[in-house]
């Protein structure tokens, strides 16, 4: 039998929503493995949604939103984008990127609406089933999708792709504008940190361990993962347990 | 919430699902009945029968029966869209006692049946899995108030130039009190220092005088004159606004409000020698038009100065027709007169603007192009020009030198937006919520934009836009209340810990609806929110709780859906 | 122009600190400017400090929590000095104080900004280890407690602005510019640490392992990113061996580093070393080093035992370049042992022992102030004076003039503060201000009316516990009359509410619960006080600090614990009484003991302030010590400096100088002391009063036994020999001089370096040399202590020919007389035993304390000698001129061996600090002190030994018989004595033993 | 999820296991210090200490530890400056020969040694402090209710 992706679609109410109607109306046709989740606008998709679906073994997520200056909401979709932005970083850690797509379907775009979905199931049909679906899941790429999960609901990330669009879209509270590519690279170092940070954290839950056994096992160099260690312990979730010999364990708070 | 209501959430969830064959546009493809039986087995589900047409009479009549015999608290229906059948639903729970958020539609035909044509077995598959979903969701619906806004039927207009003027006119007449407010000491704002008006050669005096009359003498109209906003509070059908007029201030209650601020005007200094005598603005030579001070004969006019260049990026719109204007009032009075206009391009548009321009060129005034590469250079007698059509320099000897200068945007825009909530563009005009589609509406209910302050417009636009303003407003005004939608976001109770205060969501919000209140606290403003759900998704500590799409709903709708 | 009574005071560092407080403390008004956004500089980042291993921020912290709080010191951070006009007397300084972006008036120091900021930034303090927000403060306890925005890293996102409950955000917040107007300026900007550069052969910044000593401080610290573990940054092990390689960047002739020697690197490598160790035993470290130059007060002894109680190692070698082992990440050391193998090890971790460079803005503030730097772009001082800029009315103080350690820059503060003293002392008074306060009610008698104030901190504590439960909780307390809860306490709305509601309330005890009394307290204390009442009917309870943020998942738990603390503190408040501080008069006379350069100096800044002063010299004339120097090293002219001295003496009319003098009675305590001299040759009697007593007997040359001294007439003492260069040509004939160094220094009796000795040999050595460059110098040493900029002349020397080789304490050179030759042999590594023949042996013979003679005045004084019989200051790192006792100080040798410009900085030190006392017509003492209860008293005289202040005597009473008596004036009401006191006769007011009863019963 | 995380702030400690009730003596200049900053960096440690500050270790009388045992606290902490760190030279040293001996008399009276503890913190000792505190009770704790002096009526 060929492989049948599970696809979730996630469909904004007044544009991508009614497009999909409309496709119905004009019937046209195109591969039935979408399950669509209604929202009232793009933006409302939190990245914990994606990342919830993924974990759960769904071989892509499509969301689709009004194109660029249509929003019902004046400006959700932009905000969608941002959020967008984020999540198919993280995904990279776990070349699970190509497997969320986002995209704009009009009221009008019956038609479109029928090709950008068969497009992308056969996308994902392309990349084969998700490896942590099935009877036998991946087991690191499931851990590393619970890193990415905790990571980007961290406070500090949900706070800098909040104020993204803000900040280069118009000025910062001091009245500047921010350059993009220093806030690029800000956010970059941020999605790698907490993404790692959060991978510590998750070993750490399990068992109590080194810097230096951390590193091997989450092949991160020792020097960062010490970096991380501390940063986490500054933080309130991490500290010392003990000194075996003249390595120190760490542990989960 | 009803007493009778009340009883939705209280007792356990029984949820009734109900799958609509659509004639065979559903049923014609996929066993409809089956599908009903099999979600008598999901979680929950109290009750669950197929019908012909749901939506019919037939169908309204089997749901209320089936609440009233199963004790049902949650309704889903598997058919056709939300967009179009939803309100019917609702109103049909609804007059079975039960909360009308408490009803959740399944999209099988649209979206499933429609589309999948070929597919028979795979669409019966995605409707039990979409049906699954529903019931999800539905399971975990909860009953939401519906609230109501009363509306004050009074409106403020912040402006006295023309177009707040026609605005305030328009309201009133209406038999709305309206409140006209004006930072000078007299109404009419730019028009006040215009001596004609093109394309007819008006007398700006006599048209002023004449609305400024109808104004005066309106009904349900008061003007403050010599008068500044100093706060503003308050949402759409309740704005609180606190006016300063003379030292003293003024309270108003309004139901709307109209921004007509207009724009100012741009002072060239460092420009092609500008010095207010000899080589002065297109302003200042219509007031030397006024005072009939006008002696010279050589005249050369220059566009676009400080305007459509990288610090002021934008066209004024109003400077080309200013040009030829005032080389017809100069040729009136002094035919033998030579006029050469230095151009960029000229922006003449519709035909009588455009014919403007040909009988300006017929009555002798010359038009010379430039370019931003070969700016004209101004010497004390003469300017040295470079004829883009001849590709040579010409040298145009001149008795008085008049600047086309740009309006721009009043200083003051930033504070008024401020107090307003409203955003400005790049050059600090006001920007309304949608270039095409909302071009008098800000994004915020209840404030709306008309005139210059928005873009530079001439008088007829400046109308017009006026007159759009008004009829924006009156849509509110003219209600007694207005419902607002009940799934709106909030920051529950037990959530308040969580909250940081850190403002995100205000700022993320497009429709002012989230402030800080006097506590300190973050308030969502119901009547306000659209429920668009975006502070939700951003919100850093997720304290806030999206109705109706709350997290635990979706996440019930994707685990239902499941994955392994 | 007309002189101004006020001080700027540039960069507050510990040296910055010092001057200001004692400034202040004598009635100056003080602008203290500093650039970045906290006060306490480089000696707050660090672990320990030596020799003592006294904890930094333990011992840093108090003060500078006075200073910040103190009403004569206006402090203003962030700031950068734009012009300066003007001349002694009057300078008017334009400074820029940078906008923080956060209001310190309302900021309370919360940091929730700084935890809801989701930009990271670079922790400089933490010199990089860890990250911190871009809205932070420097440390936790950093003075003043003020958050500031870091814009470099700040991205303008507008969290902190919602998050903070103060509103203290204030991103339009601008940058202020204000002139300020005072009469003298110290200069204290400190140091920067070299920075090995990149591409440096020790391999810093390329590999891990490699820290220099400042980041290695830091991993020491216990409030550090390691939290006191050493770690190695690679990957987190203990590193078991660690390297420490001393003089990078210092004593470098390469052209990478600096020519001079940095003076402290070998102490804090030391300490360093001996702290890891102490860490975490399983830590061997070794020390690479040149000389090792522990040249100060009690430094060699340390040296010492990091060796013997340590296992420190020191190898004699000094290292070019490491090499890492790509696997391990360890590193590799070659290096050449004294005999000259070749040796390679590895190490975990190697700290580099970085030298002291001026201030990078070093040239800026020259060029800003009109003062000169010198060749290595450290501040020019004047050689008799070494905290006298080029620039009259300008001074210098600290690490800006010459690489210095905490003492010698504490010393040189307290300098700065004498020398302005001197330039101002007409306006002193002039620019402070006093606050009036109502007249305290009398509420002794009246039952308890308590009122509780219960702070929510924003969401600090009302986060954490239920404040309002709280609130109920205490107002349900017998005797509280109110119980209220605030956003924050400590704003000022608040505080007028406080007064108000005390006031209304007729309350006469307040207690506040919210964060901890130790910056707090003293502000609510204010607040009561300027309500009329006693500012000690005060009780607060720490329910943020200590209970909110310890216990921040523990929601019923932590309102349990603030319900208890707060009833025990009502329990306490019940109990306590208002309590009178008591004001004594000062005697505005000075006593200095001792009339060498140290006393000298001293003597005439007090005249100069116009206090009548007496000086005492035990010799016929004045001149002390320094009469046999003729010259310092760097030139000076010791002989003529001393007699210019000796002539303003005799003639200022308010010095009376007594030669032939000795003490016969010092009796009283601080402002009030009585003495009375035997003096002259007919042994006359006079008996005079004064306010304060400076110590500066000096000490005296050791007259050594060894070495053929004494017995051979070709053998004489460093003194000796340079009294022959000065004042004869008798070098010229000879062949070859042989000096020892470590005379009667270094060894089992006289177990510390004296510091001058190698200096003063290289200045004779050279001498010699240009009086006879014939002559051949050896110089027999055991590390050459040429430290700061005298490591010039060492170089000098070794260009000029001077020979110099190393020998071992344990073999020492064995002098062999043979007719009119001397032949000196002598063991070394690289040439093995050699032998010299010499005509003239020189013994640089050390410098011993005065033992008897010191034994009996600190008896007389009540002050305490080190084990070498010089005199112990109250605290080696920040009173080093001061004592225990209050009222007395102490300068120059009698403190322990030194030069002559320290002694004359100690002297001026010692003035300024005995001047925050004269300046004053009666002190305030602690009120919260030991009180005795004669009935109970038994006289047993415990409390004697107990006490560290010696304020305790046995007196005979008409009444109880002989019972112990408490002097209130020299009480610090530690309470050691009271908790020893067999009899519980002993109480201590503000601590009563009922308080803390009523604390513990208060459980059920 | 939002719900879940509020919740457990406001969760009721149902569990009924005793916790110990200590009364720590700290000296205000390390030990106080100290405590506040592990505050400051917000380490976490157990509720059960109630702190009473005084100037000095060496004032604290030995009756008052017995004095707060006698009133029923199960455990009794007096922390100092480190040896030499005295802010009072040498206060903290007279208070170590004191409880060295009052340690020896409460065992002699049958208190267990663990139930009165002694400890150093510097200002500097944030962590160590959380360790310490977290030690003490944890020892008390397994001890059990301090009873020796419970008076019956």
């Amino acid at each position: 039998m060929s492989f049948e992706p599970k696809i979730l679609g996630f469909l904004c109410n007044w544009c991508s929503y009614a497009g999909a109607d409309l496709a119905g109306v004009s019937r046209i046709q195109y591969p039935t493995n979408m399950r669509v989740i209604r929202v009232m606008c793009s933006g409302r998709v939190d990245p914990k949604f994606i990342f919830h679906a993924l974990e759960l073994g769904i071989d892509g997520v499509f969301v689709m939103g009004c194109h660029p200056g249509d929003c019902h909401y004046l400006e959700g979709n932009y905000e969608a984008i941002t959020k967008f932005d984020m999540t198919q970083q993280f995904l990279k850690f776990i070349n699970f990127d190509k497997r969320v797509r986002l995209d704009w379907v009009s009221a009008s775009e019956g038609t479109r609406f029928g090709e950008v979905v068969t497009e992308f199931i056969n996308h994902i049909k392309e990349l084969g089933p998700s490896p942590i679906s099935g009877g036998n899941p991946d087991e690191d790429i499931l851990d590393k999708l619970k890193a990415i999960k905790m990571a980007a609901g961290s406070n500090r990330m949900r706070a800098l792709v909040g104020r993204e669009k803000t900040l280069l879209g118009s000025e910062n509270v001091y009245g500047e504008q921010i350059i993009e590519q220093r806030f690029n690279i800000l956010i970059d170092k941020a999605i790698k940190d907490e993404f790692e940070r959060h991978r510590v954290l998750l070993a750490l839950e399990k068992d109590s361990n080194s810097v230096k056994d951390l590193a091997v096992e989450l092949n991160i160099d020792p020097s960062i993962v010490l970096e991380h260690v501390l940063t986490l312990k500054t933080r309130g979730q991490v500290d010392f347990q003990k000194i075996k010999g003249n390595t120190p364990i760490f542990m989960r708070l | 919430m009803s007493e009778e209501e009340k009883k939705d959430i209280e007792d356990e969830v029984r949820v009734g699902v109900f799958v609509c064959h659509c004639g065979s546009n559903i049923g014609g493809l996929i066993d409809c009945k089956t599908l009903a039986e099999e979600a008598k087995s999901l979680p929950n589900v109290a009750y669950a029968e197929d019908n012909l047409y749901t939506c019919s009479e037939n169908g309204l009549a089997s749901i209320k029966a089936a609440i009233e015999e199963y004790n049902l608290n949650r309704v889903v229906v598997a058919s056709c869209t939300p967009r179009t059948h939803e309100p019917l639903f609702r109103d049909c729970v609804s007059e079975a006692g039960l909360n009308k958020y408490l009803f959740n539609f399944v999209n099988i035909r649209d979206q499933c049946t429609w589309v999948h044509q070929k597919q028979p077995e795979e669409a019966y598959k995605k409707a039990q899995d979409l049906i699954r979903m529903g019931t999800a969701k539905a399971v975990k619906l909860e009953a939401l108030d519906i609230i109501m806004v009363n509306v004050n039927p009074s409106a403020l207009i912040i402006g006295g130039g023309v177009a707040g003027m026609s605005a305030a006119l328009n309201l009133s007449r209406q038999g709305f009190q309206t409140y006209l407010i004006e930072k000078e000491d007299k109404l009419g704002g730019r028009l006040n220092s215009l001596h004609k008006l093109f394309p007819h050669q008006l007398d700006a005096s006599d048209f002023l005088d004449k609305i400024k009359n109808n104004v005066q003498n309106a009904q349900n109209l008061q003007i403050l004159t010599s008068s500044i906003v100093k706060n503003i509070d308050g949402f759409v059908g309740n704005f609180e606004v606190e006016v300063e007029q003379n030292g003293k201030n003024i309270e108003l209650s309004v139901g709307a409000i109209i921004v007509a601020v207009g724009s100012s005007l741009f002072a060239p200094t460092d420009l092609y020698g500008y010095d207010g005598k000899k080589r002065i603005t297109q302003f200042e030579l219509e007031h030397k038009f006024i005072n009939n001070d006008v002696k010279a004969n050589n005249y050369v006019m220059i566009q676009c100065v400080g305007s459509r260049i990288e610090d002021r990026p934008y066209c004024s719109s109003v400077c080309c027709m200013t040009a030829l204007k005032n080389a017809f009032v100069i040729k009136e009075k002094n035919p033998g007169a030579n006029i050469t206009i230095l151009f960029r391009d000229l922006y003449t548009p519709g035909t009588d603007y455009e014919k403007y321009y040909r009988d300006a060129r017929e009555q002798g005034v010359l038009f010379i192009k430039y370019g931003l590469d070969k700016l004209p250079t101004v010497e004390e007698d003469h300017i040295k020009v470079f004829n883009e059509y001849m590709g040579e320099e010409l040298i145009l000897p001149y008795d008085l030198l008049v600047l086309a200068t740009p309006l721009v945007a009043n200083n003051d825009n930033k504070e008024l937006a401020q107090m307003l909530k409203v955003p400005l563009e790049a050059n600090k005009f006001f920007l309304e919520a949608h270039v095409k589609l909302r071009p008098n509406d800000f994004a915020t209910d209840g404030i709306y934009i008309g005139g210059s302050a928005k873009w530079p417009v001439d008088i007829t636009e400046a109308i017009t836009q006026g007159y759009a303003a008004a009829a924006r407003a009156s849509r509110v005004l003219s209600h007694d209340s207005l419902e607002v939608e009940g799934a709106t976001s909030s920051l529950p109770e037990y959530n308040k810990s969580l909250c940081t205060g850190c403002e995100i969501c205000i700022k993320v919000c497009p429709f002012n609806a989230i402030i800080k209140n006097e506590e300190d606290e973050i308030e969502i403003i119901e009547a306000l929110c659209k429920g668009c759900g975006v502070c939700g998704a951003t919100c850093t500590n997720q304290a806030i709780v999206i109705k109706h799409f709350t997290d635990d709903q979706i996440f019930s709708e994707i685990e239902a859906f499941g994955g392994h | 122009m007309e002189k101004i009574g006020a001080v700027m005071v540039v960069g507050a560092g510990i040296g910055g600190s010092q001057a200001a407080l004692d400034l202040a403390d004598s009635g100056y008004k003080v602008y203290l400017i500093e650039s970045t956004t906290s006060i306490g500089g480089v000696m707050a980042q660090l672990d320990k400090t030596f020799p003592t291993n006294d904890c930094a921020m333990c011992i840093v912290s108090p003060k500078l929590v006075e200073t910040g709080r103190h009403q004569n010191i206006d402090l203003s951070i962030n700031c950068e000095i734009q012009d300066v006009i003007g001349e002694a007397g009057n300078f008017t300084i334009k400074v820029l104080k940078k906008s923080l972006y956060i209001n310190p008036e309302k900021c309370t120091g919360c940091g929730v900004c700084g935890r809801e900021c989701p930009v990271e930034a670079i922790d400089v303090f933490n010199e990089g280890l860890a990250n911190y927000a871009a809205t932070s403060v420097k440390y936790p306890q950093a003075v003043p407690l003020v958050f500031a925005i870091d814009k470099n890293y700040c991205i303008g996102c507008g969290i902190c602005q919602g998050v903070c409950k103060a509103k203290a955000i204030e991103y339009d917040r601008k940058d202020e510019e204000v002139e300020i107007n005072v009469g003298a300026i110290i200069l204290a900007p400190g140091f920067d640490e070299y920075i090995p550069p990149e591409g440096n052969l020790y391999g810093y910044g390329k590999y891990k392992n490699v820290v220099t000593s400042i980041e290695f401080e830091r991993i020491l610290s216990a409030s550090g990113p390691y939290a006191g573990r050493v770690l190695r940054p690679s990957d987190g092990d203990v590193p078991e061996k660690v390297a420490f390689l001393q003089c990078v960047g210092s004593r470098d002739y390469t052209g990478k580093g600096k020519p001079y020697c940095s003076s402290v690197c070998c102490m804090y490598t030391a300490k360093e070393a001996v702290i890891a160790h102490e860490h975490m035993h399983q830590i061997q470290p070794t020390i690479f080093s040149m000389d090792i130059r522990a040249y100060g007060k009690d430094f060699d002894k340390y040296i010492i035992r990091a060796q013997e109680e340590y296992e420190v190692r020191y190898i004699r070698s000094r290292i070019s370049s490491i090499t890492e082992v790509p696997e391990t990440k360890d590193l590799r050391i070659k290096y050449e042992t004294e005999d000259g193998t070749v040796v390679e090890e590895d190490y975990h971790m190697v700290v580099l022992a970085v030298g002291l460079n001026p201030p990078n803005d070093a040239q800026f503030l020259a060029e800003k102030f009109g003062v000169e730097l010198n060749e290595y772009d450290f501040a020019m001082t004047d050689i008799f004076n070494p905290v006298q800029t080029s620039k009259p009315g300008i001074f210098a103080c600290g690490a800006f003039s010459s690489p210095k350690d905490i003492p010698d820059t504490v010393t040189q503060a307290s300098a700065a503060a004498g020398c302005v003293n001197q330039l101002l002392h007409e306006k002193k008074g002039t620019l402070i201000t006093e606050k009036t306060l109502p007249p305290e009610i009398f509420v002794r008698g009246q039952p308890p009316r308590i009122g509780v104030f219960i702070c929510y901190c924003g969401i600090n504590i009302g986060g954490f516990l239920d404040v309002p439960e709280v609130t109920k909780y205490a107002s349900n307390l017998p005797n509280v009359v109110l119980a209220d809860n605030n956003l924050y306490t400590c704003s000022a709305d608040t505080q007028t509410l406080i007064k108000d509601t005390i006031k209304e309330y007729h309350l006469n005890r307040v207690v506040v619960a919210s964060c901890t009394p130790r910056t707090h307290e003293p502000l609510f204390q204010e607040t009561i006080r300027e309500a009329g009442l006693n500012r000690y009917l005060f009780q607060m309870a720490n329910i943020r600090d200590q209970c909110s943020w310890v216990h921040m998942n523990e929601w019923d738990k932590a309102t349990e614990k603030a319900k208890d603390l707060v009833r025990m503190a009502v329990n306490k408040a019940r109990n306590i009484e208002a309590i009178e501080r008591i004001k004594l008069p000062v005697t505005q006379k000075t006593l200095i003991v001792g009339g060498g350069i140290s006393g000298m100096v001293a003597a005439l800044n007090f005249a100069t302030q116009g206090y009548e002063t007496f000086l005492i010299e035990k010799q016929k004339e004045l001149g002390g010590f320094a009469r046999h120097i003729y010259n310092t090293l760097e030139g000076g002219n010791v002989q003529e400096f001393i007699s210019d001295l000796i002539e303003k003496i005799n003639s200022n009319k308010l010095i009376r100088v007594f030669t032939q003098a000795e003490i016969e009675i010092i009796d009283g305590y601080i402002g009030n002391f009585k003495t009375t001299v035997i003096h002259g040759s007919k042994k006359e009697k006079t008996e005079f009063e004064h306010g304060v007593v400076i110590v500066a007997t000096g000490a005296k040359e050791y007259q050594p036994t060894e070495y053929l001294y004494g017995q051979n007439n070709k053998v004489i003492l460093q003194s000796e020999f340079e009294k022959l260069l000065n004042t004869s040509n008798d070098i010229n004939d000879k062949k070859s001089v042989v000096m020892i160094q470590c005379v009667g220094s270094r060894n089992d009796d006289h177990p510390y370096c004296s510091k001058m000795c190698c200096a003063e040999a290289i200045k004779n050595a050279l001498l010699a040399k240009q009086k006879n460059p014939n002559v051949e110098v050896v110089v027999l040493f055991r590390d050459i202590r040429t430290y700061g900029f005298k490591e010039k002349y060492y170089r000098e020397a070794r260009e000029k020919g001077v020979i110099f080789i190393n020998y071992e304490e344990n073999e020492p050179p064995e002098i062999i007389s043979e007719g009119s030759i001397l032949k000196i042999k002598l063991k070394t590594l690289k040439m093995g035993e050699i032998t010299i023949e010499s005509d003239l042996l020189v013994l640089s013979a050390g410098i011993i304390a005065k033992r008897e003679d010191n034994e009996e005045l600190a008896k007389m004084l009540k002050v305490p000698l080190n084990d070498d019989n010089f005199f112990l200051e109250a605290h080696v790192k920040l009173r080093p001129v001061d004592f225990a006792t209050e009222g007395v100080f102490v300068a120059g040798l009698a403190h322990c061996p030194k030069t002559i410009e320290d002694s004359i900085s100690q002297a001026n030190a010692a003035v300024a600090r005995a001047c925050t006392i004269l300046s004053k017509d009666e002190i305030e003492v602690e009120g919260k002190i030991g009180e005795i209860d004669m009935a109970r008293c038994t006289g047993c005289g415990m409390c004697i030994d107990n006490c560290a202040y010696n304020a305790i005597e046995l007196i005979d009473d008409r009444r109880f018989g002989r019972v112990a008596y408490i002097n209130s004036i020299l009480c610090k009401g530690c309470g050691a004595c009271a908790g020893n006191c067999r009899c519980a006769a002993i109480d201590i007011r503000g601590f009563t033993g009922e308080q803390i009863f009523a604390m513990i019963t208060g459980r059920n | 999820m939002n719900e879940i995380t509020s919740e457990s702030k406001q969760m009721k400690n149902t569990d009924d296991e005793w916790e110990p009730k200590i009364l720590a003596f700290l000296c205000n200049w390390c030990s106080y210090a100290g405590a506040d900053l592990a505050g400051v960096s917000r380490i976490q440690y157990p509720p059960n200490i109630r702190v009473v500050r005084v100037p000095c270790s060496g004032r604290i009388n030995p009756y008052f530890i017995v004095k707060a045992l006698l009133d029923g606290w199960d455990g009794v902490l007096v922390s100092g400056c480190h040896p030499g760190d005295c802010h009072y030279l040498t206060g903290n040293l007279v208070a170590r020969r004191r409880f060295g001996i009052l340690k020896d008399l409460l065992e002699f009276f049958g208190i267990e040694p663990d139930r009165v503890n002694f400890m150093w913190a510097s200002a500097a000792e944030g962590e160590r402090f959380a360790v310490l505190i977290r030690k003490t009770t944890k020892l008390v704790k397994k001890m059990g209710p301090n009873k020796k002096f419970e008076k019956k009526w």
